[in-house]
């Protein structure tokens, strides 16, 4: 292909992202922040005979990962101009998985959902396993077959859902407010939870489920990590409140301790882990490991500070991680290595670079001023609230977040520059800079003025934690007595009688 | 007498069948396969299907076997050709399996599984318009599309062979 | 009396030999024509049942099956030409490359 | 004017914005310029601020201005909000004044580094950053500019990044500090979950209308936990390993961010939060002993070292102690009349070494210096000064807050507390002779290509050691016991409750059982016990210069066990950053990470590919084979169908 056919579609492509990233902005200026129901809901009929629709809109919750997907779409897009091989494909593969990743957060009707959740995996792996490194293969099959493992038992709980909702009401529908409405047992609960857990913990990724992430993430293309760190491990975290907890309220209870537990587990152990690889994109990756624990607590401290924190971290972990991403493709581009043994003392040759990227790394960090700070501290403080040990632990991460991520700061960007490769670097281009510049923005302001963003969630939040609460209270008896039995009772036989 | 006749020809029918899987040379397996196919015919005619009959001797005694012939003359095979067999252990659970296949079909014959409706073309109506004419009315009314259709499939297949034979297009 | 069920095992018997054959033999003309023999044992059932049932569908389909038939040697036969063509063979364990 | 506050916080961060984006484009002059005038403007508007804060009553003198909401989040709160009152005030200037002063220093200081523009950017940010904390009206706002000291101390520190020994301090001071941060923020959570607001006046009336008894548990572990936070980054025991490390900056930051400024923000805090601590007598004990037992210790280790800046950086950690000693027994104003003079004489202190590093051309070690006194005249006199301030010999300004200290220790605490600030003060006095005596007086031990070189610093270098001198003689007379200025201004913030009757003006409350002749004879012993110091420094170092190393030799323990700084920071490499590092390589990583998981992960895929390569065997490519397999289906299905039901 020639040059000039590949810049056009380079262009053509970066545009198409731009128009949607600016028809995504009215869904900002226009949503109405007092109102708890869904909004730009748009229903279409599908395949009706199996109660199936096209069927979205969007609320407090998902409309910042959708305005995140679409931000980060141009980004990442600027970001992978120097891509040569098969640019019609990458072009197409990365707005494919635009399509799926803003339908997963639309989407209302769970078949769609489903049928999204998997589109999107598809152009995923075709990135990591065509316009990956070296071991690109084995990190694409083992991130396909991580998801897809999860996705299975989730497919088998939305089967399961629509049976029962079909047994409640005589109505076969995938309609999620519908399944909202489900008076569920226990015991369905509890095992409906576990399986739309697993393919969502698979997703975030929680500890012990996380091995995929380094893989992948070493193995990607840039922009292929921006997206899988700023918006596909997100998607785990927006399952959980989009799902497990409005619609299996006691059982997303009884798992407190759980998923608690996993993510304390996973804030310290991802930061530990993070602390001593010798490989940027690994040590970026295990600090999501991190990042996504605090979410997770967040989410699962069951109040209003909790869940707002970790909405808001989902989208400051999606921009600084992101950015970081970037930032370390920048230095792969320049050097070909992402060891941190090869650089060290970058900052003499490249002081713009230096700042940026100090900007992010004190972002992703926590700093406050800075948007980790919000949600870190938002959901430290709801976590606080409801379990004041889960709290006390995972604010240590805190301090081994600075030691991971200053420690790599220092050996990439401070010292003196011993490889004579460095002492020819340039610092960022044009290019570069309006890439990570409005990042930077966002950055501060959600780290300076976050309450516009806080103020749009609380609505649909207060209705979360009503109708997970409202739910919980009429079992709560029931909970009680079955926190010590895993429940007996299978999803087989309750569904049995559809078949 | 169409009794005996049943069973004269039941039986050339089957042994010309056996011969043919057992026979070495390809070409008097053809000309057995020819002979079953014109003891079907008669087989047919006892039936009284005569048109079908005709057909079988003329499209498939006639035509198909004569490509046969013409192929196994072209390729210019003798019997040598069979001499790799990599599955020798597979011959007497073929049988067997063969065996049993049609004790299975038996069963199914015997149970009356399989029962069919009585239609309105008795011998006699047949007869008294022509087993051929029947067969062409039909043909271009209730089966026009499948008719229609099979045409498309010959023309494709004649295509297909062309292109799968010759060498250079 | 000769009734259905004597065509029918007549039918059986000739479409099992049919079978062993395309079992056991290994040129593939001959497990061909073992494959005609089982369409035409095929053929003879559908003309019986309609015999007896005084019905012409059975001997619509067997003139439709023999037109498939034809289609089916002719491309069938190309193919093995072909695949002699490249092979030097019409054995068929000399054809073993679709696996794994 | 009090609305003029927000000016405050302005001026600063557009000198940041100016410099961090077009310094680089401008000329040196300019930058200089604007980093000064900024901070310049800052202090003019403080002391305006000052001025209306005067003017109101003592009892009112309380303002709130609110800038916008920060973070909301349910019945959770922060406002961007700003507040004044004496606290603040006397911050505000003392960071502001001190501050304009280390700027002005810096010009010349920093003439000929490369990084001119990049050092005043961040010098800004930094004023920015405590002016915040000092401004904030709650803990959350506080914590912004508790963090953005630490960022600014960590770049400043860090400032000149090619060496790799600043580049470490750097990083673990920003790592200390979070330690207590850690503790920061979830005394911050516990706040709010007692009190349902993090606002400081919310807060602090709801403690001390009598909600909570004395010894209230909630409240010891929220001051407690505060406290973890001030250990931090006011750099006291087990945390103030960071601080000696820290003068790998340039002189001027560690005189602004490491000596004046930000390492007081915990005693600001702690003083801040008085009416909190005054309900935890655990804690005060705990504040007390730490603070005690940190002034005896860092002054203990300032004995023996030999770097001009580190012996002024644990001087500074010893003196820190005294701070939050007088916190500990309750002598809130004490310990912020300690802290504001010890920002004069410490600033001078600080300013003078690095003028004295300037003119030796970076020599930092004392050994190499000696007889600079005609050399570099005004340094010298202005050192002086400082020196006699801290060790406390009046009039000098250390004499007054530090003599207050002890005597508060005695009077409220204990004889221990006492007699240990007492030694401490013994050491402070004589190290700080020593150090004196070392570089000034005596034989030059300079050697002969710096002595070329040897100059007198210019102006602009000079004149802010030569104001500041004059705030060190000074600034003591703020605070004369029984006509205390600080004590009076300070007492709305300090007074609102029982326990603390302030030292100085309300002595006379004691004297029922200690008399009144006490404060006198307290200024006759601490001032004899800094002239024993001194005396001592004179005979080891100007009359037997053969004696240090006599003693060396006796005790060469003791003396190693100083030099090496108590191995502090060996025994937490070995107990902390070593062990994790290890565990985390070698258990978490390579262990759990890759052996267990991914090798469980990688072990169930290999299964199934073994299972499947046992399968696919059956896959043999004879299409006999397949029609096979396909009759035998066949057959099963039939059977299946006719038998099946």
């Amino acid at each position: 292909m020639d040059s000039r056919k590949g810049e056009l579609i380079r262009i053509t492509t970066l545009l198409v992202s731009i128009v949607v990233f600016v028809l995504s902005l009215p869904l900002y200026f226009n949503f109405n922040a007092h109102a708890y129901e869904m909004q730009f809901v748009e229903k279409l009929p599908w395949i009706p005979s199996f109660g199936i629709h096209y069927h979205v809109g969007i609320d407090g919750i998902s409309l910042f990962l959708i305005l995140l997907t679409t931000f980060l779409m141009p980004v990442s897009i600027l970001a992978s101009w120097h891509i040569t091989k098969h640019i019609k494909e990458y072009m197409i593969a990365m707005l494919v998985l635009e399509t799926g990743m803003v339908g997963v957060f639309a989407s209302l009707d769970l078949f769609l959902f489903y049928v999204y959740w998997e589109l999107m995996l598809i152009p995923m792996y075709l990135l990591i396993g065509i316009w990956g490194g070296p071991r690109r293969i084995y990190a694409a099959v083992k991130f396909f077959i991580y998801t897809m493992t999860g996705s299975v038992f989730m497919l088998l709980a939305i089967i399961a859902l629509y049976f029962l909702n079909h047994r409640a009401t005589g109505e076969y529908t995938f309609n999620l407010l519908e399944f909202y409405r489900l008076e569920l047992s226990f015991a369905v609960q509890f095992w409906l939870f576990l399986a739309f857990a697993f393919a969502f913990a698979i997703k975030v990724p929680m500890f012990p489920f996380h091995t995929w992430l380094p893989d992948a993430h070493v193995e990607a293309p840039t922009a292929g990590s921006v997206i899988l760190a700023g918006v596909l491990l997100k998607m785990g975290t927006y399952g959980f409140v989009r799902f497990c907890l409005p619609l299996f309220p006691e059982a997303s209870h009884v798992f407190i301790p759980v998923i608690s537990w996993m993510a304390i587990v996973g804030i310290i152990y991802g930061a530990l882990v993070s602390m001593v690889q010798d490989d940027l994109k690994k040590l970026v990756a295990y600090s999501s490991v991190s990042h996504l624990g605090f979410v997770m607590l967040g989410i699962f401290a069951f109040n209003i500070q909790g869940i707002e924190g970790g909405i808001t971290q989902m989208i400051n972990h999606g921009l600084s991680t992101g950015a970081l991403f970037l930032v370390v493709g920048m230095l792969y581009e320049r050097r070909h290595t992402r060891m941190i043994a090869d650089f060290g003392g970058l900052t003499k040759r490249m002081p713009v670079f230096a700042t940026l990227f100090l900007i992010i790394t004190l972002s992703s960090i926590g700093l406050p001023g800075l948007n980790g700070f919000v949600g870190e501290f938002l959901i430290l403080l709801g976590a606080f609230r409801s379990r004041i040990l889960y709290a006390s632990i995972a604010t240590s991460g805190i301090i081994l977040a600075a030691v991971y991520m200053l420690w790599m700061f220092q050996r990439v960007m401070f010292h003196e520059i011993i490889h004579e490769e460095n002492k020819t670097l340039k610092d960022v281009s044009k290019r570069e800079f309006a890439i990570l510049i409005p990042l930077i923005m966002i950055i501060f302001w959600i780290g300076i003025y976050p309450n516009p963003f806080l103020r749009k969630m609380d609505a649909s939040v207060n209705h979360l934690l009503k109708q997970t609460g409202e739910k919980a209270q009429t079992v709560s008896n029931l909970q009680t007595q079955n926190t010590a039995v895993i429940p007996k009772i299978d999803i087989v036989s309750e569904t049995k009688a559809e078949w | 007498m169409s009794e005996y006749l049943f069973y004269i020809v039941a039986a050339i029918t089957v042994t010309t069948a056996v011969y043919l899987i057992f026979e070495k040379n390809p070409v008097f397996g053809a000309l057995y396969l020819i002979q079953t196919m014109v003891s079907l015919a008669v087989l047919y005619i006892l039936l009284e299907a005569q048109f079908v009959a005709a057909v079988q001797i003329i499209v498939y005694a006639g035509a198909i076997m004569v490509l046969f012939l013409f192929v196994i003359m072209l390729l210019n095979l003798d019997i040598k050709e069979e001499a790799r067999n990599a599955l020798p252990f597979q011959r007497i659970p073929a049988i067997l399996m063969g065996i049993a296949l049609f004790t299975v079909i038996c069963i199914v014959i015997r149970s009356k599984l399989l029962q069919g409706k009585q239609d309105q073309y008795t011998t006699a109506y047949v007869q008294s318009i022509g087993n051929t004419k029947l067969i062409g009315n039909l043909l271009f009314t209730d089966y026009l599309l499948p008719f229609e259709i099979t045409s498309i499939l010959l023309f494709v297949a004649a295509i297909g062979a062309i292109m799968l034979a010759k060498r250079k297009l | 009396m000769i009734t259905i069920t004597h065509y029918l095992v007549l039918s059986a018997i000739l479409f099992t030999v049919g079978v062993i054959g395309v079992l056991i033999r290994r040129n593939a003309i001959i497990i061909f024509m073992c494959i005609e023999l089982m369409l035409n044992a095929v053929n003879l059932s559908f003309v019986a049942c309609a015999h007896y049932l005084n019905s012409m569908q059975g001997q619509l389909f067997v003139f439709f099956t023999m037109t498939v038939a034809a289609a089916e040697a002719a491309v069938g036969l190309a193919i093995i030409v072909a695949v002699f063509r490249n092979k030097e063979t019409v054995n068929i364990d000399d054809i073993n490359i679709m696996k794994w | 004017m009090l609305d003029l506050v927000a000016l405050i916080l302005l001026f600063p961060l557009i000198g940041t914005a100016v410099n961090g984006l077009a310094g680089k484009r401008m000329r040196k002059e300019t930058v200089g310029y604007i980093a000064c005038g900024a901070i310049g403007l800052s202090f003019l508007v403080s002391i305006l601020v000052f001025c209306g804060l005067l003017l109101l009553p003592p009892e009112g003198r309380l303002f709130e201005k609110h800038l916008f909401v920060w973070i909301e989040s349910g019945s959770f709160r922060s406002l961007a909000a700003l507040q004044v009152d004496p606290l603040s005030t006397v911050m505000i200037l003392t960071v502001s004044g001190v501050g304009f002063l280390i700027h002005v220093y810096s010009i010349g200081y920093m003439h000929h580094d490369k990084g001119y523009h990049r050092y005043f950017c961040y010098l800004n940010l930094f004023t920015f950053s405590m002016l915040l904390l000092v401004l904030s009206n709650n803990f959350l706002l506080m914590f912004i500019g508790w963090e953005a000291v630490g960022l600014c101390s960590y770049l400043l520190i860090g400032f000149w990044f090619e060496k790799k020994s600043a580049s470490n301090a750097a990083k673990k001071a920003f790592v200390v500090n979070r330690v207590g941060d850690f503790g920061f923020a979830l005394g911050v959570m516990l706040i709010f979950l007692i009190f349902h607001s993090i606002d400081f006046t919310e807060v602090f009336s709801a403690a001390s209308h009598g909600n909570f008894e004395t010894g209230n548990f909630a409240i010891t572990m929220i001051t407690l936990l505060l406290f973890m936070g001030a250990t931090g980054k006011s750099a006291q025991i087990p945390l103030y390993t960071w601080l000696p490390d820290a003068m790998e900056g340039p002189t001027p930051v560690s005189a602004l961010i490491h000596a004046a400024t930000m390492v007081t923000a915990g005693v600001y805090m702690i003083a801040r939060c008085n009416v909190l601590y005054m309900l935890s007598p655990f804690t005060m004990t705990v504040v007390a002993s730490i603070g005690a037992a940190t002034a005896l210790f860092a002054a203990s280790i300032g004995l023996v070292q030999n770097d001009i800046k580190r012996v002024l950086a644990y001087s500074t950690i010893s003196q820190l102690g005294y701070m939050f000693l007088a916190c500990g027994v309750g002598a809130f104003t004490a310990g912020v009349f300690h802290l504001m003079t010890h920002a004069f004489f410490k600033a001078l202190l600080f300013l003078g070494a690095g003028s004295v590093i300037h003119a030796l051309s970076g020599e930092q070690d004392i050994r190499k210096m000696g007889a600079l006194k005609s050399h570099i005249p005004t340094t010298y006199k202005t050192f002086l000064v400082g020196t006699i301030a801290i060790a406390g010999i009046p009039p000098f300004a250390g004499f007054f807050s530090k003599d207050e200290i002890l005597l508060e220790a005695f009077v409220r605490g204990n004889f221990i507390y006492w007699s240990i600030g007492a030694i401490a003060a013994l050491f402070t006095a004589f190290y700080m002779f020593r150090l004196l005596f070392m570089t000034f007086y005596g034989e030059s031990r300079v050697d002969h290509h710096t002595m070329e070189h040897l100059h007198e610093s210019p102006g602009n270098m000079t004149l802010p050691l030569i104001a500041l001198a004059g705030l060190s003689f000074v600034g003591g007379f703020l605070g004369i016991p029984g006509a205390s200025a600080i004590n009076h201004f300070l007492s709305p913030v300090f007074g609102g409750h029982t326990h603390a009757e302030i030292a100085g003006t309300e002595l006379a409350g004691h004297s029922g059982h200690h008399g009144a002749w006490l404060p006198y004879l307290m200024m006759v012993v601490s001032t004899a016990i800094a002239i024993a110091g001194i005396f001592l420094a004179y005979q080891m170092y100007i009359k037997k210069p053969d004696l240090p190393k006599k003693l060396t030799d006796r005790f060469r323990f003791i003396h190693k066990l100083l030099l090496n700084k108590y191995y502090v920071d060996e025994i937490y490499d070995a107990l902390f950053v070593n062990p994790t590092k290890k565990i985390s390589v070698k258990i978490l990583w390579k262990g759990v990470d890759v052996r267990i998981i991914d090798g469980s992960v990688n072990g169930i895929a290999r299964l199934v590919g073994g299972l499947s390569n046992v399968l696919r065997l059956l896959q043999t490519g004879y299409i006999r084979n397949y029609a096979f397999y396909i009759v035998v289906g066949c057959i099963f299905i039939v059977v299946l169908a006719v038998f099946g039901k």
